[in-house]
């Protein structure tokens, strides 16, 4: 597992694949290059709630590595699988700064995937975006869940 | 029933529903997600526009002539509905906002006049939480208790053990009459006649019903019965409750406002009849003036064409779809609407609908709102396709062809 | 305010509403019935009919294309909403299905969580009956009481006695922002200052004001604001209600249903956060959309040139009907809106509006839902003409002619 | 005072009158035909509510004439005073039997006065109809206000 693609290659992947059964092949894909999450982790406090299917989310700032996010999830749903790896390409890895000034929403819509951040706040992705904001506005690291 | 239903021409019936005339992603629409909302059919489109272009105006208290006519649409709406349901009486009909709203009326005004500590409502496993949450809330409230009619393995009321859980305690019974999330229609007569034998208020949660089923509140025998306008092909916004005349009058008011009142003082306040007395405030009267409408086109449709082309989609669609290897189909209820819903082995059901949503197809999955019944079949979502009078055997081919790539493509 | 407000093309304003290019009784009409509802501009019922004929689905749990759209639609209607009355953010905004809905649902939740026996609720002398009747409910279920702010005899608040009536025991104080009975707009942030200060919950009745007034919830300082969707030119049988994040966070649920929870179980059931949380059952999907666009439609205009015309009507109107020998005008105050609320000595109300409606003029009589200011004012009903945007200097006229021709009909 | 005229008479002179203020007039006129109710008689069991006017109305039948309807009413609105008028014409003086069979609705309709008719039970004419329609279905006579 060589872990999840960068942001870049998954956007000209994207544009490259023109006919939507390879773009959702493609995305069902990239969620097998997300780290597992052990069933452990998987508790009902990294739970994200308002999505049909099970997603768990922890997220925190890195000591040791400039307080950068980092960022462990897991879907029992493909797709929703497929969207944690493109979460954690725009956010994994990047300073509360950074984060700040990205527009996951625009990412979304430009990989055609809008449809699953309707319903803000009642949605799997829109409240995973949210939690990934709550915790780069806030600035401070919190151990596991935040 | 008469013996030989006649054709229906469903060619014409689709041609009035204007949304069904759409592509999308490329495909021909298919709405299979009937059971979350119906499409409106253009003569229900024109209701409404035709009372904002010429008749808008709040009811009751004009003088005007706009204001008569608003006040005159508005009452014949009631009578309409009052009809479609073969009520005694228009002011048996009292218009809220959808069924959940209609099912809050219940359980508020009946928690504060009717149930007291130690008191049974009896509900069933196959509720929508419209009709679980707001007894939650109510029983809570007073000290009563909720007793669950079980469901059997193919998706029917168990109405033995519902006898058993009668009591002298229990003092209303609501149930589904047909179930959003199996499809079973419900032997609502046996569980209203259950109801009144032991002096309990029997309420009829017919959201589904409404579409698919001749409804005759004196047949079946309930004092309560609520009707959702979105399911059946009428406006979003806009519910109709039934009430038995003393049952409505012995009901303290809901909400408090205008209307509903007969005068207002700030040393006290005395309460309009019903319907009055549950209508606090400017109803939706467009909305009730379109849902009257759609009642009408219900109305005017053959219903036993509609019964057998609707039994017909539910055959073919459930005879194919087990052909899909892997499929679970809950609710095989041998008495059911075309409502099917299913999973597909290691597949998750949200996975399914944007695939079939790239064939044009429209379905729905989650727990729709059922997740007692949920928890009963052990599953914690499912995908739904739900069938109505407009759709096509041609539908539910497109259907199966997509629902058999989905799983090619998904499987891998 | 800008000082040179630009002159309103009343003309064009008036042609996007298509009910108003009707005559009655064979003469054109002239529509003064506008407190009781607004006519709809085109744009409002193009939207909902948008809606039904190319995105109708049901919203939040659908992965299909129309269901997405329907959902996007919706929530981009809070976020209108939450603009035009600038709230922080559009989950401060519920759709209910109007002003009365909403008093009742913070009546309801906040005598369920924050009222106790002893507590106090402030209202005023000039509240509608949707903001007494719920909190008289409220009050009465808990032990709590009402107090209630005078009214001053020209038809303003007296809020010198308003602070002496605040105490420690005041916990919530609900007032109307314009009078819908004499057209006063009273000093609403002063009225929220003071339940601030003393710190109870505010709650501002802005029916009247929606049509009226710009709205800012930030400037204003309230918790609450309640608007009707049918008096701001949107549809009927829909309202929204701001409320403030960490308020509308403290509140327990109202209604119990779909979509307000988060998990259901015959065991107990968890609630979802705001706005979910007080949205149970399919919303009003169309009426959201439609409200949406009114106030689109009334952001777009001019909002100083609007003031400028509403208060040249309320002016020659005024002074024009006070020339009328034994004319009762309640409501003199300097900040009105163009509500002229009359009784001309001899003459039943009752009696005045059919005549005027052969001249084509709607206006209302009755109580107004306001019968305790009736009674403040010493009479039991009254005739009332409330202009609006789209109403001319020569309807005042034509409305003048016709109460003079009535006047000496009646008492002739 | 003359009493109220026959119901014939009242169509005949609406029918008669081809403009809407002399039918106006006419029917303020009909009003003053209403014998007056005494003020000690418009109690508040008499009071007829839903109307934005004042309604009293007394009603029963009679022991001595062969059980026939009689009506006593009142309101302080002219307009509400001419319906009254009608009412009295349609049913005052008939027997339990020919009440049950008259269309008032159809009457007001033909007169042009529907629009007092409409809002059933919220209205002053609609809920007088009601009260003479629930006597004459209950064919027991009650003493004053039934
Ligand atoms: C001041 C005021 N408050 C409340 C209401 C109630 O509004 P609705 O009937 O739309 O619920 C009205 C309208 O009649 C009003 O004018
Ligand atoms: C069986 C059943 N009951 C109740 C409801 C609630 O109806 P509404 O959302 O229109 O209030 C629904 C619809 O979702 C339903 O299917």
């Amino acid at each position: 597992m060589t872990g999840v693609p960068p942001l870049d290659e998954i956007i000209e992947t994207f544009e490259v694949l023109d006919d939507w059964e390879n773009r959702f092949e493609y995305l069902i894909d990239l969620g097998k290059t997300v780290p597992i999450l052990p069933l452990s982790e998987r508790t009902e406090d990294a739970r994200v709630h308002g999505c049909q299917a099970q997603v768990w989310l922890r997220l925190g700032l890195d000591d040791q590595n400039d307080h950068r996010i980092w960022i462990r999830a897991a879907s029992d749903a493909h797709i929703v699988q497929g969207l944690i790896a493109i979460v954690m390409a725009i956010y994994a890895g990047r300073t509360t700064n950074e984060a700040r000034t990205v527009d996951a929403e625009a990412i979304f819509r430009k990989l055609d995937l809008e449809a699953h951040l309707s319903g803000t706040r009642r949605n799997g992705l829109a409240a995973m975006i949210a939690r990934v904001r709550n915790l780069a506005a806030h600035q401070t690291a919190v151990g596991g869940d935040a | 029933m008469p013996s030989t239903p006649t054709a229906l021409d469903i060619a014409s019936i689709r041609g009035q529903f204007p949304a069904l005339d759409q592509q999308v992603h490329g495909k021909p629409l298919v709405y299979l997600d009937n059971a979350a909302t119906t499409q409106k059919p253009q003569c229900v489109i024109d209701a409404v526009v035709n009372f904002y272009t010429s008749s808008n105006a709040n009811v009751h208290r004009g003088l005007h002539e706009l204001s008569a006519r608003a006040t005159k649409a508005y009452e014949a709406a009631r009578a309409q509905i009052a009809s479609f349901v073969n009520a005694d009486a228009a002011a048996e009909i009292i218009f809220t906002s959808g069924v959940t709203d209609s099912l809050n009326l219940l359980a508020s005004t009946l928690g504060a006049s009717t149930l007291a500590e130690g008191d049974r409502v009896l509900l069933t496993h196959m509720e929508h939480h419209s009709n679980i949450v707001p007894w939650q809330m109510a029983c809570e409230r007073v000290g009563a208790h909720i007793d669950v009619i079980p469901v059997t393995d193919i998706g029917e009321l168990d109405l033995q053990a519902a006898a058993d859980l009668v009591g002298p305690q229990t003092k209303v019974v609501s149930c589904v009459w047909v179930s959003n999330a199996l499809g079973t229609v419900n032997d609502i007569a046996a569980v209203c006649r259950l109801a009144a034998n032991a002096g309990a208020i029997s309420i009829v949660d017919a959201a589904q019903a409404g579409a698919h089923v001749p409804i005759d509140v004196q047949e079946i025998g309930c004092d309560f019965l609520a009707l959702s306008g979105h399911k059946m092909y009428g406006p979003t916004g806009i519910g109709a409750l039934f009430g038995k005349r003393e049952r409505l009058e012995a009901l303290p008011p809901y909400k408090g406002g205008g209307e509903m009142i007969q005068s207002v003082s700030f040393a006290g306040t005395t309460y309009a009849a019903p319907p009055a007395r549950f209508e606090a405030g400017t109803p939706n009267i467009a909305g009730a003036i379109g849902m009257a409408e759609a009642a009408r086109f219900l109305a005017s449709l053959d219903r036993d064409a509609i019964h057998a082309h609707e039994a017909a989609l539910n055959q073919i669609a459930t005879e194919s779809i087990l052909q899909i290897e892997g499929v679970q189909l809950f609710g095989r209820s041998a008495n059911k609407v075309p409502i099917l819903t299913f999973n597909i082995d290691g597949i998750h059901p949200y996975d399914l609908a944007p695939v079939l949503d790239h064939y044009g197809v429209a379905i729905r999955t989650g727990h729709h709102c059922t997740q007692p019944l949920m928890d009963r079949l052990g599953i914690s979502a499912a995908a739904r396709a739900s069938f109505t009078i407009y759709n096509t055997r041609e539908e539910v081919d497109v259907f199966i062809h997509a629902l058999t790539r989905a799983r090619q493509l998904l499987l891998g």
